[in-house]
């Protein structure tokens, strides 16, 4: 499968660019918020003495009031890979709390997102097959209630019924206390086992969105020519359904799959607080409270960057999956 | 053990990977290795895959961030979780809240004072010796002081502020002096706030940026490992003050307190050091297995108030705030009796001799909404059409701030509005963010604010605070805590003369200075928050009930049962 | 009146829009009537905690004492007028955006679009929770404001797109033949035919706006001396019900945003329904 | 000719909120070996709806609710799906008018065409290449072009494209749903010709269906008139040409131009289709008929086979060729 250059390049581009305002709108977001954390910090913590503030201050690259030269010391630093020093967590760089974060974080969200997006397929294929049945009618009805239900109810409910009453999963953490004394193994089960119930949750948080755009495609879809020339060629059911019509009625949604991701971290923030899942939600939401602007910038830098690069491998995946991209 | 974070996140890709394959097959896998405990009372915790021989284990929790585990620098105040450093390392003495006293440990005994008062010299017990084996030093006592002279920015309590310590030297090798520049009574309790750091690691090291992720300490606990849900301490077998009876120490990091009340009423967790969700704990209480420790504190919530501001500046209307506001359900609705009665003298009860205990229940300041309504009709306050008190044209209307994010805390500050508004005391409410509330303290720009004062250890400290060398106008940063811009010339002279006073005049003086503030009434208090530790006591005994029971000296002497 | 009720009854069609009426009525009724329906004061804390539901309390009470029957009826209140006021003012922006964007087409749509694709990058609630700590006081007014200016997002991109499948159409040529202004052209000749479809989305959004809210709320950052069904599920979370075993506190939060929503995406469907049976194109 | 295809009183109808819509009703025609047989009618009438019906390819609402087909001597109406499956495109196939997507947007010519064969003889494998290779070159186009994507045809070719596809089984008939409709006039041409062609060389029959009849008239041998979803003549070409009876069919030559002969007004036929829910009681056409006579308001004409072909108006019923005779007498005088 040959891609056609120009449109790989200028997908390229436009991720860079996307990237580039990011970053710039990362650095003025956190400014914009009243209250400079140095201070507050230095009162709080060395009551009040003014040479701990200013050398506090000096640390933190605070004392130079000049927007433009915060902002130059933050791109030099952003290119050497290091995201600076938390304040709040002073000394501890943010490059290291994000790096233990982003990875649970990305890891349920992404996985829950692709098999949200799976099962939604499947049963938004299956419903829009046969109009009107009964399994149509009940996933229309129950994904149209459960499109309209808060994350984190869903999380306190999986958690009082799995967790509390009938003791099958844990009541949150991302592992097993007793982590490092496991063998390779019983770690991967110990996680999987600890990640099932959130991932669940963001499941069915997210499920009921996919099956209603999906039932809507394939509705589409079904009524085009070649579904009926499909028929009548005699071919299969389960050919028709997925080769001719799934595979037409995914388009659309496809690209809809990684724009959703920032929707879909933005509703962890409150799930992880539930499962006390040590995500990136977690991180940024006491960053925000602490007015911790380099945890704040690297969290959202972190986020950012994931969606992009998602995005840019939806991008560079779509044209597998539908030739017509690929070739204008 | 490598601090495994670049490996268990490398792990975490392929674990996750595998989630996608293995997801149908959970159900099984999960089952199989987790017998399904259910809910209510059950033993032990659920049998994870059986640890080694019969180790015993106490599962201590607690709310841990992510950012809370970045460093075991006992000299940061950020980025790290301060129990853990009670655990590891020793001070030469530690303050016991419940009783109000100090306890020896890494000195041998009680201190000295020479005659001036102005040197004090403590006798190290040198049987301690450093979790690496190496035995422990005078200089490492030596360094650990003089790192704070050296790093202005690491001396948070002061320590070498002026009129406080000079010079810290050797006498012979078992012996500190430390040399004062004027009269300093409080000292010892300020040395409960330094942990003796062994010199031969922090030396090579920047003690300011210094993450010390192998922490060694001379503690009761030795560091083992840590991971996303627990930081494990293995036991410190030859701790010069008798071994710990438990073999390891599990602290179990969760990022909320509910999670971490579920754990404690499951079993997973036989303690917390304290920050639990208060309406939970009757619940949990009802189980006979769970105790609840409670006992005094340094942090006494109050509704600050501006004296300076228009309003706010006759005592007569801030007596009446004090009075409206009703403390006895305060405490029993909003914190779930797991606080104590406050002080409207200030001073905390956890200086049982120095506290006038006799304020805290005192009628004058009791819940009374028509003595307020009195107060400030007597002070020529009327209630206008909207039923809001107003005097020469200015209404008794002021903006309440109070901290983002603090459930307990904003309930707690609906219902102090409610009040006012029952004795015509207008209210805008504005929920701010943590190190915005200290901003609008120390600035002045504020008129009711709802918050805690914190305080070191030091009596003198905790009423220093309503001193006017604390202070500055509106619109200026204050130096110190008094935020109130309470000035009080008598007051003033009374903390001064106490600050090199003799044990016995100090009382009294105190006594002088509780009585003036509770009748100025600079701040509305509301409770004093000190200890409140849930523990189990099902599986351990021999808890210490005169030690915080989770505190490291306590948690040595638990045994399982 | 009577001939107005049947016009209001037939402008929802389809058994799925009249089903959603009648939940939508029933919400607003108790939003309107609120406070003589609620059997006790708003935020009153006068009875003992944990009590479960009772005759006295149809919902038992919670940590502190309140009846969370009433608690819920206030919270009707805020959420109703969350959900329809940032509604609106997000169709407002979604709307003028997409329709500018679609039409003019150019370096304009290409400069919203782009806008449109940064902002879905980020998070929306975390950018909420920034704003939220930005104006200075929480009350509703400003979940409002920051809800309404941050979720316009799909929207705009939902209509933008409709509005270019618009602009070929022969009205619009012929529109512009007759000399009528390019704003002119948009907003009296596009919108009215792309009305169900903004219809449906304002519903949509609306459903977002609510949700949204109950996010602030239970992240803590809603306005603490108003009730809303996010501030409920915020402090059942925080105090643990869980632990107390008290669903009367944990379910009727959820399931009355899950029904109000359903209510508003019933409507959606059904408008899209009748509009896709006499457009035949999917255009949510 | 012996008959490939029996249509015996064929009625279909739809469920639509307002009632039960008679689509086809009582449609009676048949289809020898090899021949080409044309059904015509504006659009609307009902042809589409036979033919979906003849080859079970009907939507929901649409049902079969009366009549028989007989395929070479096999009742269709009767057969479960699964056999039915069994004869799509080895017995029937079928080629759809709009050319820009009849063929799946995301799947390969040879993957289309090969799939049609392998799903009656998965054995194939190998060789099935080949017979795609084959059929592309029957409709004259180039092999390579069987690795390109639909897009990346013109819309002659992709017509092209389905006609191979249709013959892949080597059909006994194959239905054209108004296949070059879409197509501008040189490329029909070609692709008509190339049709008459292929049944020449296979021998199958077509039912070809368009609502052009000069087209129809130069392609087909028999053709049936559709309105209203009654079959109201069967004629064969050179009958519709010089001597068209029923008046519908008049009316539908008079509205288009002959290119060669004089230039006359075009009359069109007035009035519009009736309502199928409620069709009017006697004759369907009557309300626009010119020649409506008394029967035609209150009687449902009866189809008369006679040996010019098939014909459904009382004015060659018996009574009406009495009193057709007696006006046409005075007509003449």
């Amino acid at each position: 499968m040959r891609y056609n250059s120009v449109y790989l390049v200028k997908r390229i581009g436009i991720a860079l660019v996307t990237l580039y305002v990011a970053v710039t709108l990362n650095f003025l977001l956190p400014r914009l918020m009243k209250g400079d954390p140095a201070s507050a910090l230095a009162s709080e913590k060395a009551l009040g003495s003014q040479e701990v503030a200013n050398a506090l201050k000096a640390q933190f690259g605070l004392d130079n009031p000049s927007l433009w030269y915060q902002y130059a010391k933050y791109i030099k630093q952003l290119l050497h890979g290091n995201l600076g020093v938390s304040y709040a967590n002073f000394p501890s760089p943010v490059a290291d709390v994000m790096l233990k974060a982003l990875p649970w974080t990305l890891g349920t969200v992404l996985t829950a997102t692709l098999l949200s997006y799976l099962i939604g397929w499947l049963i938004g294929i299956r419903g829009a097959w046969k109009p009107g049945s009964l399994f149509d009618n009940s996933t229309l009805f129950s994904s149209f209630f459960l499109s309209s239900v808060p994350f984190f109810w869903i999380a306190i409910i999986f958690i009082m019924i799995f967790s509390f009453y009938l003791g099958w999963f844990p009541l949150g953490q991302a592992v097993d206390p007793a982590y490092d004394s496991f063998a390779w193994f019983d770690k991967a089960k110990s996680v999987l086992y600890h990640a099932f119930l959130p991932v669940f949750t963001l499941i069915i948080a997210t499920l009921a969105g996919h099956i209603l755009v999906l039932r809507n495609n394939l509705m589409r879809v079904l009524s085009e020519d070649y579904m009926l020339l499909a028929k009548a060629k005699g071919l299969r059911a389960s050919r028709r359904k997925y080769m001719y019509g799934a595979r037409n009625a995914l388009l659309p949604s496809f690209t809809g799959l990684m724009t959703s991701l920032g929707h879909v971290i933005g509703g962890a923030i409150t799930t992880e607080i539930v499962f006390s899942y040590p995500g990136v939600g977690m991180v940024t939401f006491n960053a925000i409270l602490n007015h911790d602007f380099p945890l704040i910038q690297g969290s959202f830098l972190c986020i950012a960057i994931s969606v992009i690069v998602c995005n840019l491998i939806a991008d560079l995946v779509y044209p597998l999956i539908d030739p017509r991209v690929a070739l204008n | 053990m490598k601090w495994g974070s670049r490996k268990t996140s490398v792990m975490l890709f392929s674990a996750l990977v595998v989630l996608v394959g293995v997801l149908n097959g959970c159900s099984n896998s999960s089952s199989s290795s987790q017998s399904g405990t259910n809910g209510q009372t059950d033993t032990a915790s659920s049998s994870k895959p059986a640890s080694k021989g019969d180790t015993v284990v106490y599962h201590l929790g607690e709310t841990v961030n992510p950012e809370q585990v970045t460093n075991f620098n006992p000299f940061l105040a950020t980025g790290n979780w301060s129990p853990f450093f009670d655990y590891v390392f020793d001070p030469l003495y530690y303050f016991n809240p419940v009783k109000g006293e100090l306890v020896p440990r890494l000195a041998d005994s009680e201190g000295s004072w020479s005659e001036d008062n102005k040197t004090y010299t403590v006798k190290l017990n040198m049987e301690a010796k450093w979790q690496d084996g190496t035995p422990l030093t005078i200089d490492d006592v030596l360094y650990s002081f003089n790192t704070l002279k050296d790093y202005k920015v690491l001396d948070r309590y002061q320590l070498w502020g002026e009129g406080r310590l000079q010079e810290v030297t050797a006498q012979g090798s078992d012996t500190v002096v430390f040399k004062l520049s004027n009269t300093f009574p409080s000292l010892p309790f300020y040395l409960t706030t330094v942990y003796i750091v062994p010199k031969h690691q922090f030396e090579k090291e920047d003690p300011s940026q210094f993450l010390n992720k192998q922490p060694i300490g001379t503690g009761p606990f030795k560091f083992k490992s840590i991971n996303e849900s627990a930081i494990v301490l293995d036991k410190n077998a030859d701790y010069f003050l008798g071994a710990p009876n438990i073999d390891q120490l599990f602290v179990d990091r969760f990022n909320n307190s509910s999670t971490l009340t579920l754990a404690l009423e499951k079993g997973d967790v036989q303690g917390s050091t304290g920050t639990v969700a208060m309406p939970s704990v009757p619940k949990l209480l009802e189980n006979p297995v769970n105790k609840l420790q409670v006992y005094p504190g340094l942090n006494t919530f109050s509704v600050i108030m501006n004296n300076e501001k228009p309003g706010l500046k006759d005592s007569a209307v801030r007596r009446a705030i004090q009075l409206a506001i009703d403390r006895k359900s305060l405490i029993e609705k909003g914190e779930s009796n797991g606080v104590f009665p406050a002080n409207p003298g200030f001073l905390s009860s956890v200086f049982s001799d120095m506290a006038d205990t006799g304020l805290i229940d005192n009628a004058a300041f009791a819940y009374n909404v028509n003595e307020a309504t009195k107060l400030l009709e007597s002070d020529g306050y009327k209630k206008n059409s909207k039923g809001i008190y107003e005097k020469d044209g200015k209404k008794l209307s002021f903006t309440y701030h109070m901290a983002a994010n603090a459930p307990a805390q904003n309930k707690e500050g609906a219902m102090i509005t409610e009040w006012l508004k029952n004795i015509g005391v207008e209210t805008t409410v504005k929920l701010v963010t943590w190190p915005e509330l200290t901003k609008l303290l120390m600035s002045g720009d504020y008129e009711l604010l709802q918050n805690g004062l914190q305080t070191p250890p030091d009596p003198q400290a905790q009423l220093e605070i309503f001193h006017s060398k604390m202070t500055a106008p509106t619109g200026e940063n204050t130096p110190g805590l008094n935020y109130m811009r309470f000035r009080d010339p008598e007051v003033d002279q009374w903390l001064d003369q106490a600050s090199s006073a003799d044990a016995a005049t100090r009382k009294e003086l105190y006594q002088k200075v509780q009585a003036r503030i509770s009748e100025q009434a600079p701040v509305a208090v509301m409770y004093n928050v000190g200890g409140h530790i849930p523990y189990r006591t099902d599986q351990f005994t021999n808890y210490n009930e005169d030690l915080p029971v989770t505190s490291a000296l306590s948690l040595m002497q638990v045994k399982k049962k | 009146m009577k001939k107005m009720l049947k016009a209001c009854w037939n402008a929802f069609p389809g058994v799925k829009g009249k089903l959603g009426l009648v939940i939508l009525l029933f919400f607003t009724v108790i939003a309107l009537f609120g406070t003589w329906v609620a059997p006790y004061p708003k935020n009153f804390i006068g009875f003992d905690s944990w009590l479960p539901p009772s005759v006295s309390h149809w919902l038992g009470t919670d940590s502190y004492g309140q009846d969370v029957l009433s608690q819920m009826i206030y919270g009707t209140r805020t959420s109703f007028w969350v959900g329809i006021l940032a509604g609106l003012i997000t169709t407002v922006i979604g709307v003028t955006v997409g329709i500018v964007a679609g039409f003019k087409g150019g370096w304009i749509e290409e400069s919203l679009m782009r806008i449109v694709d940064l902002f879905l990058i980020i998070p929306t609630l975390a950018l909420m929770i920034i704003l939220a700590s930005f104006l200075p006081s929480m009350g509703t007014m400003s979940t409002i404001l920051i809800i309404g200016s941050l979720s316009w997002l799909y929207m705009g991109r939902s209509i933008r797109s409709q509005t270019m499948s618009e602009r070929q159409s022969g009205y619009v040529e012929a529109a512009r033949m007759v000399g009528m202004k390019d704003w002119e052209i948009m907003f009296k000749e596009i919108l009215p035919n792309i009305t169900p479809v903004i219809l449906a989305n304002l519903v949509l959004v609306t459903t977002q706006a609510v949700l949204a809210e109950a996010g602030l709320s239970f992240l803590g950052l809603g306005d603490p001396t108003n009730v809303s069904w996010g501030t409920i599920l915020a402090l059942a979370n925080a105090n643990n019900a869980v632990l107390f075993h008290a669903w009367w506190w944990i379910l009727p939060p959820g399931l009355a945003i899950a029904f109000f929503c359903f209510g508003f995406i019933l409507i959606g469907n059904g408008i899209l329904e009748k509009y896709r049976a006499n457009r035949g194109n999917a255009a949510l | 000719m012996s008959d490939l295809l029996q249509v015996r009183h064929l009625s279909i109808e739809y469920a639509s909120p307002r009632g039960i819509v008679k689509a086809v009703d009582d449609v009676t025609f048949s289809i020898g070996k090899g021949e080409i047989f044309g059904l015509a009618g504006e659009s609307g009438c009902g042809k589409s709806t036979t033919a979906f019906g003849i080859s079970r390819l009907l939507r929901h609402p649409a049902q079969i609710s009366g009549g028989s087909v007989v395929l070479d001597g096999q009742e269709l109406t009767t057969l479960s799906n699964d056999e039915f499956d069994k004869l799509r495109w080895s017995k029937i196939s079928i080629v759809l008018q709009s050319a820009m997507n009849n063929l799946n947007p995301v799947l390969k010519i040879s993957n289309q065409l090969i799939d049609a064969i392998l799903a009656h003889d998965p054995s194939m494998g190998k060789e099935a290449r080949q017979r795609a290779e084959q059929l592309m070159k029957l409709v004259d186009l180039p092999v390579d072009r069987l690795d390109s994507y639909p897009h990346e045809l013109s819309g002659g070719m992709r017509q092209r494209v389905v006609i191979a596809m249709a013959l892949a089984l080597r059909p006994s008939l194959v239905i054209m749903d108004e296949p070059t409709t879409a197509l501008d006039v040189v490329v029909q041409n070609g692709i008509i010709r190339k049709i008459v062609e292929l049944q020449k060389e296979f021998g199958f029959s077509i039912l070809f269906i368009t609502h052009d009849l000069p087209l129809m008239l130069e392609m087909c041998g028999r053709i049936g008139i559709m309105y209203a979803g009654k079959l109201v003549e069967v004629a064969s070409r050179e009958q519709i040409l010089q001597k068209p009876r029923h008046p519908y069919t008049q009316g539908l030559l008079n509205s288009f131009p002959s290119l060669s002969g004089p230039k006359q007004r075009l009359s069109g036929i007035p009035g519009h289709t009736p309502d199928l829910i409620r069709p009017p009681a006697g004759c369907r056409f009557c309300p626009r008929c010119s020649q409506a006579i008394q029967e035609c308001q209150t009687l449902p004409p009866p189809l008369v086979e006679d040996a010019g072909g098939q014909i459904a108006c009382h004015l060659y019923s018996e009574e009406g060729i009495a009193r057709e005779q007696a006006s046409a007498a005075c007509e003449r005088s």
